[in-house]
C-alpha cells in the first residue's frame, strides 16, 4: 500500500496514511501523531518493520494514522498483543499506544507484566486522565472528586501516580512528556526507540471536550517554567524561570526537596544531579507531586537490561544447538518403542 | 486368609481375553511408574491396551490418607480395547487408603492384592477404617491376596544395605513381579530400566531388581490363595509397525508441532497453567530446538492475545486451557474473527462449572466453542476422540486455521490428556505438506482480499516491504479493509465470515459410519473421548446381533455436509455425552432429527456397559 | 426552486395518519434538543410516538464532515407507532453533510428541508458532494424546501444583540418553528422550556423565542414551494392517564430500583463504561437516594465479581455491559451459577463481533447469553422488547434472581436503549412485592439446604451470627455445601442446578399471541426490539387480510411451558433476527419445528416493510 | 454452624472449622493458619462478621479452614468479590487471601486498583514464589532462571518487587512477614487490621515441594538476624546479631546503604530512623536487595486515608439527605410529563 520509494529521504508525511484523522478538533492527539511521523521520519524507522498496536479509545485510533504496520486490538490488551508479535519476529520495531482507561485500568496487569519482563517495546500512554472515547467517565488517573456521567457527586478514588506504578512494575525505563511539546517529545521517542528493553513513555495529554485544561498548572505557557523540572542526565536539578530552584535531598528525612539557590545557603552544589540509572532517585522523582514539586519531565529512568525476546531466542539457538537435526520423525519415536512384526 | 497351598502342580493359566489392573497406593508409592512399566510389558508382549494415571486432587496429602491415593489403570487384552476398563479385574491396594478408595471398582470375584504389612491400626484409622477390612468380611465378595508385602520388600533387599526408609521403596517393584507372574509378563525390560534409571546408585538398582525377582518368585512358588491362578491373555491382532504408548498430552503437542512443519510456520504456544491444561505447555516448552516458542502468560487474556500477536507476525499462534480460562478467551478470539487471523485454542475440558472439579473429566464446552462468543462469530470446532487421535485432529487444527485464516477450537478433555494407548508411529514423510503462502507482492495489494474458493484473506505479515496496513476489531471494508460503518457492508462481512466457515464442509471428509449399518435401528452419534466406550459397546452389541451403529464427529463446527443425510437414515439417535446434551441441541437445530440424550455428568467416563445398557434399552433385549 | 407563492388562502391541511421526521445537522447544530422539542409537542398533541437519536460515532468530528452529523428520528401518528419509522417523510438537513449522509433515508416524494445559507463551497466540499445537490439535480425525485435559515435566523434575532455565533446557534429553533407549523403544533411549551432553561441568559432565551416565532411564521405565511402544504395528524386513541417519554436506558435503570424495592434489598451496580451499556451506569449514579451503590470497576471481570461479592453480602448485585464486556464476565458467571447467588447481568448488544460497530445495533448476543459458558451453567436470560418494556423486564430480573438464587441475563440492545417512546407511568404502589427472606436461624442451617419448590438455596449473609460457612466454586455437597469430589453428589448437583433452571418455567407466563390466530398459516416468532416492527408488519397485513401471527418472547431462557405446542399450532415459523439465526437455533434444537430465519446483520434495525415483504413472500399476495 | 457461645473468651480453635486441612505436609500455610486463628482470637474478632475471601491456589484454600464467613472465589479475581463484599456492607471485617500467582499474576490488576482505591481490607499475599495448586510453575515472583515444568531452561522474565509494586499502586499499607515467625506474624496481622484502607501484607511462604527453602538465605535460623532488618517506627534502622548493623542514607547519591555501628565512624545517629508515615523511605526499603541488604520486615508504610466505603456512604447519605422521601412513584415520574384524557 505504501511504497516507500527511497527509504533515505523518509519525511513525516511518508509515515501518514491516507485515513480521515478523527480526533476532536483541538485534541492533543494530533501534536503527538506530528511528533511522531516526524521523529520515525528523523529516525529513518524503515515502515515496514515499524508496528503500532492499540488497545481501544481515542488514544488508540493512533495506529490507523500511521503508514506503517499497525494492529487496533481490543481494549486493555495492546501489550499482549506486542509481546506475542515480538516474541514471534524480535526484528520488529514494536509500539504500544495506550490510553489512561486502556491501559492503567482494564489493562493494568498487561501493561505491569510486560514492563517486569523486559519486552524490546515502548509503550507510550497518553494520559488524559478521563475515558474520552467512551464520553468522559473518570480514570484511574482521574483526581479525587472528578464529576463525570459515572462520578455525578465526584470520585472517590486515589488516582495512580503513573511513573511511579510503572517503577513499581519493574520498567527499566520511564519518561515523560507533554503532548504540545514537540521537541522534548521527539527526544524522549527518540530515547524510547534507543533503549532495549520496554520503554514506558506517559505523554500528559489534552482532551479538549471532556477535561479541557486538566495540566494547565504546569502546562500552561506561564506556569511551565516554573512547574518542569528538565532532566538531564548528569546535570543537577535545576528549574525555574530564572533558573535558580532546584532539588535537594531533605536533611535530617528521606525524600526530596525544592529550594531556592542562593537562598539560605543553598548553592548548586547542594542539589541533587541527575542519574538516570539511579531507580531510587527515579522513586522520588516520580513521586513529586505539584504545587509544591515541580513535575519531573524527560528520562527518569533508564537502565537498560538482558530483554526478553532476546533471552527466549538464546535459549531456542541453545536447544537447536544441543540438538542438532531435530526432526519429527525423531520426536515422535522418543522414549520407549517396540515393534509388532507381521 | 493368607496361603497354605500346597507344592502341586501349578494350575494350568487361566485364558483371559482381556484384563483390567489397577494399581493403586500412597503419593509416594510409586504407583505410576510401576503402571508404566506393567503398560510396557503388556504392549510387548502384544496385548491392545489403553491406562489412565489418576492422581489426587491435592498435591501432596498426608501419608496414608484417602485424598492421597494415587492410581494407575491399565486396560489389556487380545482384543480391541479403547478404554482403560469399566471394572476391576485387579486391585493392587499398598494401603488401606487405596483399598477404601478403590473397593468399589473391583468386580464381584475379582483379585485384590494387598499389602497386609501396611493395615496397621494407625493407617486404618487414616483411611477411616472402624475395623479391619480384612479380618471383618468385607471383602468376601472378592478373592484377596493378602501378603506382607513391606516385609517380603525388606527381606529381598536386605542385602543391599539400604536405609529402612529406601528399602520399602522397593515395594512397589515387589508388587510388579508378583503381577508381572500373574500375567506372564517378561521382566526383562524392567531390569534394564532400573539398571539405566539407576546408573548412578547401583545399590537401589539392585535392590529394586531384586524385589522384582521376589515378587515373581512368590507368585511362582504358589504361595497363592485358593482358586488364584495365573493368567494367559494372547496377544492382539495388531497392525504391524512401530509403536509407543501415547498420552493425548504427547500426542496433541507433537501434531501441533507436526502440523506447523507442514504449514512451514514456527510454532507459539500462549498459555497460562491450569488443570488439566498444563501438560501441553510443559510439553511445547522442552521442544525448543523443533522452532517453538511458549510463553506463560500473566493470565488466559494475555495468553490468547499473545497467540494472535504472534499469528499476526507469521507465526502459528497457539492457546491452550481449560473451561474456565477459555472463558476468558472469548473477548480476543473475537477479535481473530473478525481480522480472519489463524489461532488455535486447545481447551482440555473438565469438570464444572466454575472451579468444578479441575481434576475431573467432562465434555461440557462444546457451547462455548460453538456458540460461546458475543456476536455472530463462527469459528471452526474440533474434537478428539482418543490420546493418539490428537495428533492427526492437531494436524487438521492447524491446515483449517491456516488454510482458512480462522481460529479453531480443538477440544479434548481431562481424560484424554492422560490417558495413554499404544500409538502405531506415523510416517510423517508422507503426510501432505500444505505450506503457507504469505503475501509479498505490494501490487494491488488489500488486506482483507480473498481467495474465490477459500475466501480466506491474504496472510501479509509485518517486515514485508510495501505491504503495510493496518487491520483491527472495528468493521472492516469488504475490499480495502479500512473501518467501515456502513451498513451494507457490514452484513456483506458478517456473511462472508459465515460462509467461509461454513464452505469447510466441503474441504472435510465426508462423516463415516463407523461401525454397523448405515442404515441401522439405531445410532449412537458421539464425539470426543465417549469414542472408546462407545466403540467398544456398540462391537459388543453388533456381535451379539443388535442392529445398532456407531458414529463419531470430529468435524463439530462446520458438520461434515452427509451428516444430516446420513442420521436421517437411522431409525433412532442416541447421544452419550458427559455432558446435559450439548451436541444434541447443535444436531437437533441443525438436522431437526429428534436425537436423545445419554448424559453423564459425574467427571467420570462412560462405562461400556452404560451404554450397552442405553442401547438394549431402546432395541429390546 | 426558492418560493415566490402568491398570498392566497392557505391550502387546506393535508391528513396523514403518520408521519416520520428526521431532524439532522452538524454535532453542534443542536439536532438532539430540537428532536426531543418536537416529541413533546407530539405528546402534546396525542399522538402515539417512538423516537431515535442517532449520534455519530466520533466523539466530535470535524465541523462539516460526514461522519459529524447527528440525527434525531421520529415517528408519530394517529395509529399505533411502535418504531421510529421505515422512510422519512421529512428530512430536515441544517448542512450539506446532513444531506449528504440522510438523503436516502427519505422516501421518493418526501420533503427536504435544507438552509440554503450552510450550502457553502466549503461546506459542500467537506461533505463530499463535487457539485452542488440543490442545483445539479439530485434532489428531483423529492419536494425541496429551500431557505436561508442562516440569514432568517440572524434577522429574526438582530434585535437582541448577540454575537454572530449565539445568534446562528438558534438557527435549529428557528427551523423547528417551521416544522411546528408545518404539522400544527402548539410552540408555547418550547417557549416555556426554552425560558426556563436560559432563565440566566434572557438575551438568549429571548433570541430562540423569536427564531421559534419566526420560523413559524415564515411557514405561516405560505412562503412554501407549490405541493408543499401543512399537514394534519389526528390524536391517537390512547388509553389515559398520566404519560411520559421514556428511552431504554431509563426505564431499565428505573426498574431494576424498583425491583430491588419489591425484593426489600438495597442494589449494587458493579460495571465499566462500554457503548452502548454506559447509560445504565450514568442513570444509576445519580440515583443514590434510593439505596443504589455504583461501583465504576477497573474493568468488566472486576464489575461482575464485585457484583457477586455484593449479593452475597446481602445486596441485589448487577453488573451491566455490551457483548464485549460480557465476554468478559462468563469465568464469574459461571461461579455465581455454581455458588448459586443472585446477579443480574443486563447486555446492551451492539454489533459486532469483537468491537465491530459499537454505536450501531445487533441482537447477536443470544448464543453467548443461553450457551456462552464453559460446563453445564444454565441460568435465567430475559429479553426487552421496547424501551418502557424495561422497567418490566428489570423487575422480572429481579424477582427470578432472588427467588431463585441465580444469574439472570437481560438482554436489550444499544436501539433499545437510545430510543424513546411514550409510556403510561405504572401505578408502582399496585405492584406486588417479592421480599427476599435471608436465613438468619442457626438451627439445623445448611448453606445449600433447598426450598422443595423453587429448588432455590437457602440467602444466608455475613454479619448473621451463627451461620457463618465457606461457598465456593469447587463443587459442594449436595447437603452440606462442604466441597465433594464424590462422583454421585456431582450428577446431583448438576442436575438440580438445571432442573432449578427448567421448573422456572413454571412460574413464568405461558407464551400469549400477540397478534393474530394461534393457528394461523404463518406466525412472526420475535425477540427483543425486533418487537416494533413485527408488529407493525403482522398488524398491517392481518388488516390486508393475510393469516399471520406474531408471537413475542419475554424468557428466553427457560421457555415458556406452552411455547413448544403453540409453534407445533402454526403452518410456518418466520422467525427474524438482528443476527445470523440464534433464536432460531434454540427454538428448532428445542421443538424440533421447521423454523426458518430472516436475518439482517447490518447494525440497523428492521424495517417493517421488510418484514411485511419476507411474510408476503411465504403467504403469497 | 458455628455458634459462639461465650464472645468473651474465644479461642484460636474457635475460628478452625471441622473441615480437614489439604496442604501438603509441612507446608508454610499451616504456620500462617494456625496464627491466624490465634491473632483473631486474641482481636475478639466477631466470627460472624469476619470475612475470609480468597481465590484460587493452596493458599486460597485458607478460608475452608477459618470458621468465619468465606467463600473461595476464582483465580485472580478476590479483591473485586471483596471490594463488592465491603461496599455492600462496610461493617465487615473482610480479609483477601491470595498467592503470588494468584495475586500477582492473573489478578495484578485487581490488587492494584484495590490499593489505590484504598477500601478497608486486609490484603495477606503467600508469596512462595510458585504456582503450587498447579504444581510448580514458576511465578511472577520466581527468580530469573527458575526451572519449572514450563521454563524447562530457566524462567527469563524478572520478579516483581511485591512491596514496591505495591507501593506503586499507591498502597496506604505495606507490611512483610514470615510463615512461621508465629509473633511477628501475629503483630502484622494485628496493625493490618487495625489500619483503616487497604492493608497489604506479604508473608514468605514456603512451598516444601516445588520451592523448598526459597527463602533460606534470610529466614534460616543462622542468617535471620544478620539478613532481618525488623522495623519499629521512630527507632533507627538497626539489625544484625550484634546489633551493630545499619541502614542510612547513602552519602553523594541517592539511597540506602547499609553499614557497621563503629566502624569508619559511623554512630547510631547517622542511620535512618524508621518512619512508617514516609513513602519515600518506604519506596527504598522496599526495593533493598539481598544479599548487599538485610530484608526489611514488619510495618514499611502505613499513611491513614479516607477509605472508599466509607466515601461512598458519605455520598449515598448526602443524597438522601439532599432528596429526603425519595421514592419510586417520584421517580418515575421525574421530568416532563403530561396526562391523557378520557
Ligand atoms: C472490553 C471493553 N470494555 C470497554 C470498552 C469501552 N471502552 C472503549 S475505550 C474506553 C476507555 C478509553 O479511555 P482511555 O484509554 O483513557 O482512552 P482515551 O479515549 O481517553 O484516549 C472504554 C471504557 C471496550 N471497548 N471494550
Ligand atoms: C482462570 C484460571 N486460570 C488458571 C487456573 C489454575 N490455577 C489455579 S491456582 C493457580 C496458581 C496458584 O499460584 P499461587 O497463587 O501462587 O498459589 P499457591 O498455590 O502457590 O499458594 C493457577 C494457575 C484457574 N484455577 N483458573
Ligand atoms: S474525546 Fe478527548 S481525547 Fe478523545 S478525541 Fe476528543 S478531545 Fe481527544
Ligand atoms: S504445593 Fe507447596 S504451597 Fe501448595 S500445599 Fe504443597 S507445600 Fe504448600
Ligand atoms: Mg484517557
Ligand atoms: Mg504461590
Amino acid at each position: 500500500m505504501n511504497v516507500v520509494k527511497n527509504p533515505e529521504a523518509l519525511s513525516p508525511k511518508d509515515y501518514a496514511t491516507d485515513q480521515e484523522v478523527r480526533w476532536c478538533p483541538g485534541c492533543g492527539d494530533y501534536a503527538i501523531l506530528k511528533a511522531m511521523q516526524k521523529t520515525m521520519a528523523e529516525m529513518r524507522a524503515p515502515p515496514e518493520k515499524t508496528v503500532f498496536v492499540s488497545g481501544i479509545g481515542c488514544s488508540s485510533r493512533f495506529p490507523y494514522y500511521m503508514a506503517t504496520y499497525g494492529f487496533h486490538t481490543i481494549h486493555g490488551r495492546a501489550p499482549a498483543f506486542a509481546t506475542g508479535i515480538k516474541l514471534a519476529n524480535p526484528d520488529l520495531d514494536v509500539w504500544v499506544i495506550t490510553g489512561d482507561g486502556d491501559g492503567l485500568s482494564i489493562g493494568g496487569n498487561h501493561l505491569y507484566h510486560a514492563l517486569r519482563r523486559n519486552v524490546d517495546l515502548q509503550i507510550i500512554l497518553f494520559n488524559n486522565e478521563i475515558y474520552g472515547l467512551t464520553k468522559g467517565q473518570y480514570s484511574p488517573t482521574s483526581r479525587r472528586g472528578t464529576k463525570s456521567p459515572s462520578t455525578p457527586a465526584g470520585s472517590i478514588d486515589n488516582p495512580v501516580g503513573v511513573g511511579s506504578f510503572a517503577l513499581g512494575c519493574g520498567a527499566g525505563f520511564v519518561a515523560r512528556s507533554i503532548d504540545t511539546t514537540m521537541k522534548h517529545l521527539a527526544e524522549v521517542f527518540r530515547r524510547a526507540r534507543g533503549h532495549h528493553g520496554t520503554s514506558f513513555v506517559e505523554i500528559y495529554q489534552n482532551c479538549i471536550v471532556y477535561n479541557d485544561d486538566v495540566f494547565d498548572s504546569f502546562t500552561n505557557r506561564k506556569a511551565a517554567a516554573d512547574m518542569q523540572l528538565l532532566l538531564e542526565h548528569g546535570k543537577p536539578l535545576i528549574y525555574g524561570k530564572d533558573r535558580n530552584r532546584g532539588i535537594r535531598m531533605k536533611l535530617g528525612s528521606v525524600g526530596l526537596e525544592a529550594v531556592t539557590i542562593g537562598e539560605n545557603g543553598v548553592g548548586e552544589d547542594d542539589l541533587v544531579v541527575h542519574d538516570e540509572r539511579n531507580r531510587d532517585l527515579a522513586l522520588l522523582l516520580a513521586s513529586m507531586q505539584t504545587p509544591d514539586m515541580p513535575v519531573a519531565l524527560g528520562v527518569l529512568y533508564c537502565q537498560p537490561g538482558p530483554t526478553y525476546e532476546v533471552l527466549a531466542r538464546e535459549q531456542m539457538d541453545e536447544a537447536v544447538a544441543a540438538r542438532p537435526g531435530a526432526n519429527i520423525e525423531g520426536l515422535l519415536r522418543q522414549g520407549y518403542t517396540w515393534t509388532v512384526q507381521n | 486368609m493368607s496361603s497354605a497351598a500346597l507344592k502341586e502342580p501349578p494350575l494350568p493359566r487361566q485364558e483371559l481375553e482381556s484384563a483390567v489392573v489397577r494399581f493403586a497406593g500412597d503419593s509416594g508409592d510409586g504407583m505410576q511408574l510401576t503402571g508404566s512399566q506393567f503398560t510396557q510389558s503388556a504392549a510387548l508382549a502384544g496385548n491392545d491396551l489403553a491406562t489412565f494415571p489418576d492422581f489426587p486432587a491435592e498435591i501432596r496429602a498426608p501419608l496414608g490418607t484417602t485424598f492421597g491415593v494415587s492410581a494407575f489403570q491399565i486396560n489389556f487384552g487380545s482384543g480391541e480395547i479403547k478404554t482403560s476398563g469399566d471394572a476391576l479385574d485387579m486391585l493392587v491396594a499398598m494401603n488401606p487408603a487405596a483399598l477404601k478408595v478403590e473397593l468399589n471398582g473391583l468386580r464381584a470375584g475379582g483379585i485384590v492384592v494387598v499389602d497386609q504389612g501396611s493395615f496397621t491400626d494407625r493407617n486404618l484409622r487414616k483411611a477411616g477404617f472402624d475395623a479391619n477390612p480384612l479380618n471383618d468380611g468385607s471383602l468376601d465378595k472378592y478373592r484377596v491376596i493378602e501378603i506382607d508385602i513391606s516385609r517380603l520388600t525388606m527381606e529381598a533387599v536386605a542385602e543391599f544395605g539400604l536405609s529402612k526408609k529406601d528399602g520399602l521403596r522397593c515395594k512397589n517393584i515387589w508388587t510388579l513381579g508378583l503381577v508381572y507372574w500373574m500375567y506372564e509378563r517378561d521382566r526383562q525390560p524392567t531390569v534394564d530400566w532400573l539398571k539405566s534409571k539407576f546408573a548412578k546408585r547401583p545399590d537401589i538398582a539392585d535392590s529394586n531388581i531384586a524385589a522384582l525377582n521376589a515378587g515373581h518368585a512368590f507368585a511362582e512358588t504358589a504361595e497363592l490363595p485358593e482358586g488364584v491362578t495365573g493368567f494367559h491373555v494372547r496377544p492382539a491382532e495388531i497392525t504391524p509397525g512401530l509403536y509407543r504408548t501415547v498420552t493425548g498430552g504427547h500426542a496433541l503437542a507433537w501434531g501441533l508441532v507436526a502440523g506447523a512443519k507442514l504449514a512451514g510456520l514456527p510454532l507459539f504456544l500462549g498459555s497460562y497453567p491450569i488443570t488439566p491444561a498444563s501438560p501441553l505447555l510443559h510439553i511445547l516448552a522442552g521442544l525448543k530446538e523443533y522452532g517453538v516458542t511458549t510463553f506463560q502468560a500473566e493470565d488466559e487474556i494475555a495468553a490468547v492475545c499473545s497467540a494472535i500477536g504472534a499469528s499476526y507476525a507469521g507465526s502459528l499462534g497457539v492457546t491452550s486451557s481449560s473451561g474456565p480460562g477459555i472463558a476468558l478467551k472469548g473477548e480476543a478470539i473475537g477479535l481473530a474473527v473478525g481480522t480472519e487471523l489463524p489461532l488455535i485454542v486447545v481447551n482440555s475440558q473438565r469438570a464444572g462449572p466454575s472451579t468444578g472439579l479441575p481434576t475431573k473429566t467432562e465434555q461440557s464446552d462444546l457451547f462455548q466453542a460453538v456458540y460461546g462468543r458475543n456476536a455472530d462469530s463462527p469459528v471452526v470446532v474440533l474434537a478428539s476422540r482418543s490420546p493418539s487421535d490428537c495428533f492427526d485432529v492437531a494436524i487438521e487444527a492447524v491446515r483449517l486455521a491456516t488454510k482458512y485464516m480462522t481460529p479453531v477450537i480443538l477440544l479434548t478433555d481431562g481424560y484424554i490428556a492422560n490417558a495413554a494407548e499404544p500409538w502405531r508411529i506415523p510416517d510423517f514423510s508422507a503426510r501432505e505438506e500444505f505450506p503457507v503462502r504469505f503475501r509479498t507482492d505490494p501490487e494491488g495489494f488489500q488486506p482483507f482480499a480473498r481467495d474465490e474458493e477459500t475466501l480466506a484473506r491474504v496472510w501479509a505479515i509485518p517486515g514485508t516491504p510495501g505491504l503495510e496496513h493496518r487491520i483491527g476489531g472495528i468493521e472492516r471494508d469488504y475490499d480495502t479493509g479500512h473501518i467501515s460503518y456502513d451498513a451494507a457492508n457490514h452484513q456483506r462481512m458478517t456473511d462472508v465470515r459465515r460462509a467461509k466457515i461454513d464452505g469447510i464442509a466441503k474441504d472435510i471428509p465426508l462423516q463415516e459410519v463407523d461401525q454397523g449399518r448405515a442404515e441401522a435401528a439405531l445410532v449412537v452419534v458421539g464425539w470426543g473421548s465417549t469414542y472408546g466406550p462407545i466403540n467398544r459397546a456398540v462391537s459388543h452389541l453388533i456381535g451379539e446381533g443388535y442392529d445398532v451403529a456407531h458414529v463419531h464427529l470430529r468435524h463439530i463446527w462446520p458438520l461434515p455436509d452427509n451428516l444430516g443425510e446420513l442420521l436421517k437414515g437411522f431409525d433412532r439417535v442416541l447421544i452419550p455425552e458427559m455432558n446435559t446434551g450439548q451436541l444434541s441441541v447443535v444436531l437437533r437445530s441443525q438436522y431437526l432429527v429428534d436425537a436423545e440424550g445419554l448424559n453423564k455428568v459425574s467427571g467420570q467416563p462412560f462405562k461400556i456397559s452404560e451404554i450397552e445398557q442405553a442401547i438394549r434399552d431402546r432395541l429390546g433385549g
